[in-house]
């Protein structure tokens, strides 16, 4: 879809919502918006798309309290506002949304938060993602290095690039709007997810995206949307298998659930964001005691985040529960780049070589 | 190794006034800001419990008077029978001496300790004797005596005593010098306080310092004086127990029957049959195996609940409310006196009062006031079975927040009125913990918080229709107003949703830009009658349509205007104002009445 | 209104057993539990006192023995002086009956109180009379006792008396059952411990249901008893001069000087004239007024403090440490006892002990002991003045942590001796706080910090020493290997730091690859002759050099090496083995030798 | 200096370390190292290079007690590894290290706070800095959008780069290691150094550095190391003005104190991080006053963290202290972002050009 096109859908979801309400209104009716139930109970797996999706469960807003009047009203405020900004060809940031609203009496954003759980209602809403209505998101977008050409269309014009060859040593940096993004050509025989910095620059050091023929992507941390995004479209539109290589304690696990399978959060974006055909690499549990390497103990916060990962839907596997269950056994986590421990090059010579064999990848 | 004949001679006799003399923080006299409190306390107490005895209103009159860097003068004063002559000196002058010690019944003072050892502690810290104004009736003259206590031997020392004029036909007044400090006024004044609250008869009066207070009475109603009774089967210990009977002349049936509360002959036979004895047996022949069989028999047997209404005399409902109502202003109160009831052999009666809203701070843990006997707890409100029962209800289904106590603008009073009140420690500052007693505590808090939940219910619920008026009648016309814009489309009118969500009589008040506009739509299915009342700063002469009435009040014009509106009519009025002040509606009922003021 | 007459039927007396038995929670009985402590702790502080009367080395017996379900027997019994007959049932059977009340002087019990009341106790749970056997010599049988009380009249009720044989020669043991618990059962052999540890020519034992626990005594001799002394000018109250004065034919001179402490004619002189009196009043003449002058004047004449030495007795910085090192283990200990002073007319002494280490726990804070009279303070800690004191110390300066109380392993122990310890309340749990006695315990444990401290820099220099060794002896070498391998350059030899720094004698053992070597090397400037052992699991048969002589205990071996070192010579020794095990190093002083072992 | 150079150099440095320590012990010498101390007392003004600088207060570490003695070893067996890398021509992580050292027995480092003081440590003493020993930071660089060509030597060959025109919309990523970067050629009047990715894209967004001529430099918060390089070399060696833009808030100003004047942490490197000509554009308090910018009320923490600055001797000028005063009276502090609530152009078009023309630099 073209930008233009882009918009003018992005416009004419958020004009029907309001227009919805005003046939509401026209008959008598007090003005309301359906919504699913955001919460874990209320995702479920959708066989046909393969990622977790909201469920059946809706919450009615509807103006008969003047908490729900004053909420209709400022998402009414908030409409006219990303249409007007549609209109006009502009983009604004989330914190800057809020600001903006300090005009709008009754309808003023009590907060940050506010305003971000307002977006994410439109979208479901209006089925169409907050980057559709011009807006930027604070976070960090991550970087990718490794035998890809892509094409990126800026405010500046179209550039090409060639993700080794032109750009530095910290790679080629992914846009907040990855729309405006289109893979050229690539030679790579997948794509590598990293969590930390040091890992992603010691593969780099190592030659390990031209050995094997990998795409590094840096996820710093929990992934952004738009890094997500890119991983859902290099394993969707050039079919290369994803691995995700995290630290090994139950954080990083989430990191990879939210690659795979998506975030609660964002259940309604899932078929976009997630990439169900994502492999999990390591640090595995079982790697701690298989190469013996240097490990913390468990917190407690550890601890309780691992058993409700066993609770987890995502993580419902017999994979993960015997991970997870050999964690709480060991009481012990490791971080990824532990394996220095045993050489610099342990790593990209003997650990992910292993893997990816075992995996059926290389 | 003749030595325990050395030692014997030394031994003597302690004299109770020396003991106490030498111990005075047993009697509450530790520390001199403590000496005033438990002074007027006793005092107080014992003023109380005369005008009870009397059956007159209580008129106590509290001075307190700095008379010296370090010393005060406490004078308290009532109007109760007097005390004859005779007694004067060993009610005073005498530690131990009482009429109540041995008295089953509810009373406030019971040692006939308290007012005799301020007078000991005023004789060691000044030396300065004190002094008694009594007087029994008008045909008496009133006797003044000077007092001091012989340390020795505890008995009174008259310095002086004279018949004087006084002005009361009858009372008291007790006046004491002694070693003291104001440090504790606050306390003070709660503790008369709270006195006023449980004794809505009495009328007190504080002269602290120069600063005067009083606390009226709510009640021109003396309350029935406590009679005692004989002891309960089940109240009594073995030593009390031997010692009665070696006094007793009869059988052992007879001393059953006659020295016993609610035992008659089937229950005495019950008894003697127990304990295996003989009932024809002179009591005071029994063995002392023998007596402690007939003591287990006696405990073992089913015996009735002593005869409470008799020696008990609880506040009562109305006046717990008057009493706390006249202190506290509250938006809610509601007050319960339990049924009577027992713990080992003692009579007990609870009762307890829930206020809300008012002047009760709304932050923070409810305020819990604790009474026992007609007489404020002080001091150890944590270590009180009272707190820990007001704690220990669930509170949180009655609608309240909860840390411990309930949270938020809550006041809890609970009194327990007992011919044997259970105290922790000697200071008397907080209630034992009693299974009995506990139940009753909790069962009577349960039932004031469903009566708070009641209360809060209807209050929300007004709440609510106000809020949801507010919704419909100010906010969706705003959402109205943005939508259309965003449609491009006429602004849509929203009446129809008022009308349907309402089905009432609406006013809405709306100022904008100089206009006041008061709209009112019958959405009602019935012709109505109205009246529309609006206060405020405007003279409004240019309203359209013209009041039927206007009423200059102090600069405010009370505008009023009559109207009938047909099922489904809709009328307004507009002058040129500011919109301050009020909107009434009268001639509609408050269920099908909806009052909106956008303005503010 | 003849309602005055009619209460006053109602009035009368109330006997102060009939006040107590109401009242047990005033005496400690206010809970079974607590019921157990209160009756040991009065009974052994009376044989205490009673032994230190009649100079003997006390043996107490302590018995506890349960013979119902809920009924215990109380036994104590000492080898004390023993009571005449005639006195037996007035001790044991009367309230407020003592030799001890009017002194002035320390002593554990005072109030003549304590004892009754558990025998009260007894009776009113009970009923059981209490037993009492005693004996006043060898010439002399023992007399038996059943006693009771009269609880309407405060006198004793003897229930039955006989002659008796019994093998000890003097003292006196009671028998007292009654309802209780032994739920404080850790408490009560706390109570004895420490009652043990200030009491270090005592032996106690005790028999808590049918478990032994003895408490030896440490010392042979008898603490000299106080001997009464006159009160002191500045420690009496109005109330208490105008009571002795009454009873005084005197002149006031001698008055002063014949009824006071430490007044001879010229400060008696001095007074008299402050308070602008004629000497030759008779005392028992002055009016209120003059005798209030004569106070003021008493309290404003300088006058010298009490004769401590007389009417104290302080256990003694030497049997305070050996009472608490028979109890606790300890690495340090030290004792301080301070000079006596006064408070308000009353002699005082503190004393104080710190230990350290040992087993004291090492987390958390400070064990603190608090005694006052010998007697151990139990309850409110927190309350007390010795708590404050102990916390307001800055501790950090002495090189302990500290949050409030010093922090590790610290035992801090203080005892108040005086005529009269000023506690907070009636249950004698803590020290009221006394500026005077504030200062003393604030300078007594000043002092026992710096010793403290002292004792701690010693401990800590030698660990320095430790630690500096290891550096030299382990680490330096591995630097200088993973340098020398930097540079490129042949290892560098580091035994000149080892001499330069340490000019001592150096044995150092380190095993590699299961060969022990054990280097010796003299850094001092003379020759020195040492013996080496080793005492290890390894044989060392192929010791170079051979051992002159080894021993095998139990599988493990010790190999004795003797050789004499020149100046700056050095030495070694290897085997095949393991490197378990120790190595000393005897004939060398202790500041002039450093024994490593890198195997640890 | 080229690659090599810089590898000799560091090399010869390290060694040398050892080399004074072997010296010392062949003397009978307890080895020992002797450092400046590293407190806010003392840091000193420098005038020649107008940047803050250690002090003369010295500690000494000698290996004289245990403790000493280990930390000695530690700092021998790190400049082993250290010269063997370099030998290598390898590098490795922070965090990689600390896992190196599992094998090092009793010089193993205890946290990662160690080994990393440790490596300041050799830096102070050698006189070079960490990038040199080949040692990478885990943070983050920050990007730059902006009229500048440079040149970046990689492992993978040599690029060169325009930053308007070769970058997509997230700009160009500093790598970590700054020596590797030359800059060729710019069109610049002045870099902007923004702490804020709303406020760098609110800026990219409305052509802000094509109308002024703006370098942008978005500082991800406190910026690293290498970001700060960059600054002061632009600054340096294309002589631009270089202004600093901010939340108004106390921890803002002290990421404009880290840019203009040094951290305590690293003031043996200041001569090469801190650019001292950097100027503090905004948010300054008394902006929130004089536009009315929506604002938060300062917390505790706020109002002590102003009045240490108060006794900060980076922040002794007068302008500062006006400041710091105005906002304490105030108890306000605004984000850059707040000036969205007049509009998403006001900061471009109103707010920064009066600014810069107030400051003299257009």
């Amino acid at each position: 879809m073209s930008r233009e096109e882009m918009d003018a859908l992005a416009k004419e979801r958020l004009v029907g919502i309001a227009h919805a309400w005003y046939d509401q209104m026209r008959d008598g009716i007090v003005p309301f918006i359906r919504l699913p139930t955001r919460t874990k109970r209320n995702i479920a797996y959708d066989d046909e798309s393969e990622v977790w999706k909201y469920g059946e469960r809706e919450s009615t807003r509807a103006a008969s309290t003047e908490k729900g009047a004053v909420h209709l009203l400022k998402m009414a405020y908030l409409i006219g506002f990303l249409k007007q900004q549609l209109v006009e060809n502009r983009s604004s940031t989330l914190r800057e949304l809020y600001y903006i609203s300090e005009g709008w009496k009754k309808a003023k954003f009590a907060a940050q938060d506010e305003s971000n759980l307002l977006i994410e209602d439109l979208e479901i809403i209006a089925e169409v993602q907050r980057e559709a209505f011009h807006l930027r998101p604070e976070e960090d977008g991550a970087s990718i290095f490794g035998p890809l050409r892509l094409r990126e269309t800026t405010r500046r014009g179209v550039k090409e690039m060639h993700c080794q060859e032109d750009v530095g040593e910290a790679g080629y940096p992914i846009p907040n709007n990855v729309d405006n993004l289109e893979f050229i050509d690539h030679d790579a025989k997948f794509v590598i997810a990293i969590e930390t910095g040091g890992m992603y620059a010691r593969l780099m050091e190592n030659g390990f995206d031209e050995e094997y023929g990998a795409i590094l992507v840096h996820l710093k941390g929990q992934p952004a949307r738009s890094t997500r995004r890119v991983l859902r479209r290099l394993n969707d539109s050039l079919g290369l298998p994803v691995v995700v290589f995290t630290d090994g304690d139950p954080w990083s696990y989430r990191i990879f659930a939210s690659v795979a399978y998506g975030s609660i959060k964002s259940a309604h974006m899932s078929e976009l964001l997630a990439t169900p055909q994502a492999q999990f690499i390591g640090v595995q549990p079982s790697d701690i005691s298989d190469y013996n390497l240097p490990a913390d103990h468990l917190t407690e916060q550890d601890v309780s985040a691992l058993k409700a990962e066993l609770t987890d839907p995502r993580f419902a596997t017999d994979y993960w529960r015997n991970q997870i269950n050999l964690q709480l056994e060991m009481k012990l986590k490791s971080e990824q780049q532990a394996f220095a421990s045993r050489g610099l090059d342990f790593v990209t010579k003997e650990y992910l070589p292993t893997r990816l064999s075992e995996m059926g990848i290389i | 190794m003749v030595l325990a004949e050395d030692l014997a001679k030394q031994q003597r006799s302690i004299s109770v006034a020396e003991f106490f003399e030498k111990n005075k923080h047993l009697l509450g006299f530790d520390s001199p800001t403590r000496g005033i409190i438990t002074t007027i306390k006793e005092a107080v107490d014992n003023a109380l419990d005369a005008c009870e005895e009397a059956e007159v209103l209580p008129d106590i009159f509290v001075g307190i008077k700095k008379v010296d860097a370090e010393v005060y003068r406490i004078t308290v004063e009532d109007n109760g029978p007097g005390i004859v002559p005779e007694n004067v000196p060993l009610v005073f002058g005498k530690l131990l001496y009482g009429s109540r010690f041995h008295q089953i019944r509810q009373s406030r003072g019971q040692q006939g300790i308290g007012i005799s050892a301020a007078v000991l502690y005023a004789q060691l810290t000044t030396g300065i004797p004190t002094q008694v104004v009594s007087r029994t009736g008008a045909k008496a003259r009133a006797h003044r005596f000077e007092l001091l206590i012989r340390t020795e031997t505890n008995e009174p020392e008259i310095v002086s005593h004279e018949e004087i004029d006084w002005d009361r036909t009858h009372g008291t007044r007790i006046e004491i010098q002694f070693k003291s400090s104001l440090a504790a006024k606050k306390r003070l004044v709660d503790y008369l306080r709270l006195t006023a609250i449980v004794n809505p008869h009495a009328r007190i009066t504080a002269d602290i310092d120069g600063e005067m207070t009083v606390f009226e009475r709510v009640s021109g109603e003396v309350p029935p004086c406590p009679k005692p009774i004989l002891p309960h089967p089940h109240g009594i210990e073995f030593g009390a127990l031997k010692r009665i009977a070696a006094a007793n002349t009869g059988t052992v049936e007879e001393f059953l029957i006659g020295s016993f509360s609610k035992v008659g002959k089937k229950t005495a036979d019950e008894m003697i049959a127990l304990a295996n004895l003989k009932p024809t047996r002179k009591v005071n022949k029994l063995e002392s195996e023998e007596l402690k069989r007939l003591l287990d028999a006696m405990q073992a047997v089913k015996v009735p609940a002593p005869p409470a209404q008799q020696c008990l005399s609880p506040i009562g409902e109305d006046l717990i409310c008057k009493g706390l109502e006249k202190e506290i202003q509250l938006d809610f109160i509601k007050a319960r006196t339990r049924p009577s009831t027992v713990y080992g052999g003692h009579s007990f009666i609870i009762e307890a009062a829930i206020g809300y809203g008012g002047k009760v701070p709304p932050e923070g843990t409810a305020q819990l006031f604790r009474f026992a006997n007609r007489v404020p707890l002080l001091y150890q409100q944590g270590a009180c079975a009272i707190t820990s029962c007001a704690s220990q209800v669930n509170w949180k289904s009655y609608g309240l927040s909860q840390q411990g106590l309930p949270m938020g603008p809550v006041l809890i009073m609970v009194h327990v009125a007992s011919t044997n009140v259970p105290f922790t420690s000697e200071s008397k500052d907080a209630v034992a913990s009693i299974p009995e007693i506990e139940r009753e505590v909790v069962l009577v808090l349960q039932e004031l918080g469903r009566e708070l939940k009641t209360y809060l219910y209807r209050r929300d619920k007004k709440k609510q229709q106000d809020d949801r008026a507010r919704a419909i009648c100010s906010v969706i016309p705003e959402i109205a107003a943005k939508v259309s814009e965003i449609v491009e489309l006429p602004l849509v009118d929203t009446s129809p949703i008022e009308g349907k969500i309402m089905r009432k009589v609406v006013a809405k008040k709306r100022t904008v830009d100089g206009k006041v506009r008061i709209d009112v739509n019958n959405y009602t299915a019935k012709e109505v009658t109205l009246v529309l009342y609006n206060l405020s700063r405007d003279a409004a002469e240019d309203a359209v349509p013209r009041p039927d009435f206007v009423d200059n009040m102090d600069g405010e014009y009370n505008k009023v205007w009559r109207r009938t509106l047909d099922a489904g009519e809709a009328w307004h009025i507009a002058y040129t104002g500011s919109g301050d002040g009020s909107v009434d509606l009268r001639g509609v009922e408050d269920g099908v009445k909806v009052v909106v003021d956008l303005d503010v």
